[in-house]
């Protein structure tokens, strides 16, 4: 007997609490910004508080307000939270409704969608920088002879062609930085040599500035790095 | 995949622990651990859960629809709490006097329902039952080191063996739980640090 | 519409296989838990039976049951019992349990074994309890607390402890008269050589050297000593 | 003992004497994480404070229909689905009828559902055998001491910004050796109630 009433009891308690939620759910349903909620699916969703933020749906809010930086939720940091969360920033926003449409507001499948489509690896794969094969990086360095504001920015940066910006060789960053399509902060030596400051430098100087300049250092990456040392 | 496997498994020994690092499943941590053996006793009944509850949660987890996803979750772990106590209760009757209102308590544990919701439900049985048994283990780990810390200066011994007669009965009663975690804690954190600083060390070279 | 249903079955799914799968657990594991708490009741019967001082046991060999039907010869219910509980104390907020027992010692003197219980930190601190008819009254034989799983780990859960339980018997029935206390709520602390004067005489058991920082727990099995002692009176025992 | 005086002991004892934080050990997960800033302390005990009172009082009428159906063993399950699904239908209302006050306490509320207070309070009135008052009266206190030691707690916490602590002991560990100070201090109750 015992059986036969737990198992009806459980079953009348469990559909009557799955149908209130669902009618309760859909009666005061509230459009919600599907970016919150992509943040939030990247979350580890365990709402243990740890980010001082009150469980992920908090901290999914103000990271979307950008009031917090991508590694605040701690337990997330070594299961890859931070790149998943750097990628939902960098979708625009037309790109997450669109996607958001597509997976039918289901938040886990959008999720999938937004990382295979921005490249970002969903299983956090630890990046090898590869490092550039010498005849590469001398195409490249080839191609800097016709652009003056390429080769002066190529003189800032720290020229050991290692790759780690994921571009092939110093050259090339160089040629990408010009057409301003990558931010310095992406050359990880250069961060103790502040590249960034000598770049945001160069990139306000004129054209014919830019002509004394590699007259003068004849090009030279060392003497260029004198002048704008400063 | 086996090398990501056994990433998994020992992930929640020292990288993922989830007493220290996770700082999860703080209620069990602080009150069973008087004695090295309450706190193995709760480790291992907790990582039973914990695995079992994993691979079931893994199994239905596309099933289960979004709204009603906590509820379901909740309602796996309780049943699988509720059959260790009774199975305890059956046949290993003493431990089960010793532990009692802490076995009800693992429910709501919140590294089950934690692994449950972050890691079962978006991988596979066999990832999720490293996992568990993984982050089990660990939080055993950490319950029989705060255990015997505990244990031997509360009343000097471990698992029973009178070390020492030296009794700072403090470390028995609550307070003594909170300071000696945040010490064990402070010291986790501290080799922590003092590893990142070798490997950065080492990188710089 | 048809989206309700589906949140709804799915989460009865679950929910019934749930309650399936536990009922079917319970009556596997029901024997099992009837036996090994049957077992224990018997082992304590068996330790309040025996004399403390002397250590031999106040019944013939021959009388301590080896089962429930044994045990039940020797039952004895005085009072209508509902859901089990035969008495229980306003005075001092315990219980006594449904059925006692009365055992014959060698000499022919009633023993009653009672099993008490009263609330403690957590929940209801269960004990098992022999009173010797002597000429000057109602004798504490011995007392051994069974259930204390609610109690705190480390703390009053340490009544389990046979040392700590020592401190709660024999007691004269002077002491039992005077309505027993905890030396913490009697404001005093006894000598070590005077405990069991103690108890005989002004009823204060000695706990607060032994259980430092729980006083709910020792309090709880003092006051279903009381209620069973009350229990016996009202029940005209002499 | 009258009735007034035995439910003010119940209060006073579940508030201070056996604080549910500090000294019954329930509810610490969230203790630390949301203790850093005062305001989330008072969402969060406000929160705390309104889902015990509900779910001990359904969870006592349940335990009736549980006994009288002699199924001790469902307690635990029936309990913990039904503090779920209140807390998660709680939330839905709260997200809909007033953002604001969801904005302030409605996020804590998923958080409260793995608080192990909440279920050990719902068992432990059970096991005490409280009257519907007498839990309810109980579950006041049990919430008001979770506040109480939160919002201590976090103002100790936000003064702790500003001292120079020894790195390897930032964040949870100088909050829990603190706790244990507090704990020490919640324990000069002790002799206050002889409930």
């Amino acid at each position: 007997m015992i059986i036969v009433y737990s198992t009806i009891l459980l079953g009348i308690l469990g559909l009557t609490s799955g149908l209130f939620l669902a009618f309760a759910a859909s009666k005061f349903a509230v459009k919600e910004d599907p970016r919150v909620k992509l943040v939030e699916a990247a979350l580890p969703g365990i709402n243990c508080g740890a980010c001082g933020f009150p469980g992920c749906s908090g901290f999914a809010k103000a990271y979307a307000d950008g009031k917090v930086p991508k590694e605040g939720c701690i337990p997330g940091r070594r299961s890859g939270v931070p790149e998943k969360l750097e990628a939902i920033t960098k979708t625009s926003q037309e790109k997450i409704l669109a996607i958001w449409k597509e997976s039918g507001e289901d938040a886990e499948k959008a999720l999938q969608k937004l990382l295979s489509a921005t490249g970002a690896p969903p299983k956090p794969v630890p990046k090898k920088p590869v490092r550039p094969s010498p005849d590469e990086v001398a195409k490249y360095k080839g191609m800097l002879k016709d652009n003056e504001l390429a080769s002066l920015i190529y003189g800032a940066l720290p020229n050991i062609d290692c790759g780690l910006c994921g571009h092939p060789g110093c050259a090339a960053f160089a040629l990408k930085l010009a057409a301003s399509e990558e931010k310095p902060e992406k050359c990880v030596p250069g961060m103790r040599q502040n590249v960034p400051e000598k770049v945001a430098k160069i990139k306000k100087m004129s054209s014919n500035e830019i002509k004394k300049m590699l007259e003068e250092t004849a090009g030279d990456p060392k003497k260029i790095k004198e002048k704008l040392g400063g | 995949m086996a090398a990501g496997n056994v990433k998994t498994f020992t992930n929640g020994f020292i990288a993922q622990n989830p007493t220290f690092v996770q700082v999860l499943g703080m209620c069990p941590t602080l009150a069973t651990t008087t004695s090295a053996a309450n706190g193995l006793g709760m480790g291992l009944a907790t990582t039973s859960v914990l695995v079992m509850s994993n691979v079931v949660v893994s199994l239905v987890r596309k099933f289960i629809p979004d709204k009603v996803r906590i509820p379901a979750y909740i309602v796996i772990i309780a049943s699988f709490v509720t059959i260790v106590d009774l199975l305890m209760h059956g046949f290993t009757y003493e431990l089960w006097k010793t532990l009692g209102l802490f076995i009800p308590l693992i429910v709501v544990n919140c590294i089950i329902l934690g692994r449950a919701e972050s890691f079962a439900s978006k991988n596979g049985v066999r990832a999720s039952f490293l996992d568990g048994l993984g982050m089990g283990l660990g939080f055993t780990g950490s319950l029989v080191l705060l255990g015997s810390v505990r244990e031997f200066l509360g009343n000097g011994s471990i698992f029973g063996l009178h070390l020492s007669n030296m009794k700072m009965f403090a470390m028995i009663l609550p307070p003594g739980a909170y300071i000696a975690l945040g010490v064990l804690a402070g010291m986790f954190n501290f080799i922590g640090i003092k590893k990142a600083k070798a490997a950065k060390a080492k990188a710089a070279k | 519409m048809r989206e309700f249903l589906k949140t709804g079955l799915v989460l009865m799914i679950i929910t019934t296989i749930a309650g399936l799968g536990l009922a079917l657990v319970y009556n596997l594991v029901k024997e099992p838990i009837e036996k090994a708490e049957l077992a224990a009741k018997i082992d304590a019967i068996r330790f309040v039976l025996t004399d403390s001082v002397t250590g031999n046991l106040l019944v013939p060999e021959t009388e301590i049951p080896e089962d429930g039907k044994a045990l039940a010869k020797y039952e004895w219910t005085p009072m209508p019992s509902e859901e089990g509980i035969m008495y229980s104390s306003t005075t001092w907020k315990g219980k006594v349990q449904s059925p006692a027992y009365i055992f014959e010692t060698k000499d022919g003197k009633k023993v009653y074994v009672l099993t008490g219980q009263a609330v403690g930190y957590g929940g209801n601190v269960v004990s098992v309890a022999a009173f010797l008819t002597t000429p000057q009254g109602l004798k504490l034989n011995a007392i051994k607390v069974m259930e204390y799983s609610q109690e705190t780990p480390g703390l009053g859960a340490n009544i389990a402890r046979d040392d700590i339980q020592k401190r709660f018997y024999p007691i004269a029935s002077e002491g039992l008269e005077k309505g027993l206390k905890v030396n913490k709520d009697a404001g005093i602390i006894v000598p070590s050589n005077e405990l069991q004067r103690a108890r005989d005489t002004e009823g204060v058991v000695q706990t607060s050297d032994v259980m430092t920082g729980a006083t709910i727990t020792p309090r709880a099995v003092v006051n279903s000593i009381n209620t069973m002692y009350e229990f016996l009176k009202k029940a005209g025992v002499k | 003992m009258s009735v007034g005086t035995r439910l003010f002991f119940i209060f006073l004892s579940a508030l201070l004497v056996n604080n549910f934080v500090l000294s019954r050990f329930l509810g610490i997960c969230p203790f630390l994480g949301v203790s850093k800033k005062v305001d989330t302390a008072v969402g969060m005990s406000l929160a705390v404070i309104f889902v015990m009172v509900m779910a001990s009082i359904i969870t006592w009428l349940l335990n009736l229909l549980l006994v009288a159906m002699g199924l001790p063993f469902l307690t635990t399950i029936v309990f913990i689905l039904i503090i779920a699904v209140l807390v998660q239908f709680v939330e839905i209302v709260l997200k809909k009828t007033s953002p604001g006050l969801y904005e302030a306490l409605g996020i804590f509320l998923p958080l409260i559902t793995t608080n192990c207070a909440i279920l050990g309070l719902a068992l432990l009135n059970v096991q005490q055998e409280f009257s519907l008052i007498e839990t309810i009266v109980h579950a006041a206190g049990a919430g008001l001491g979770f506040g109480l030691a939160l919002v201590i707690f976090s103002t100790i916490r936000e003064k702790m910004e500003l001292y120079e602590i020894p790195e390897s002991f930032k964040g949870t560990a100088s909050a829990l050796v603190s706790a244990g100070l507090l704990s020490m201090a919640f324990m000069g109750f002790q002799g206050l109630v002889k409930l």
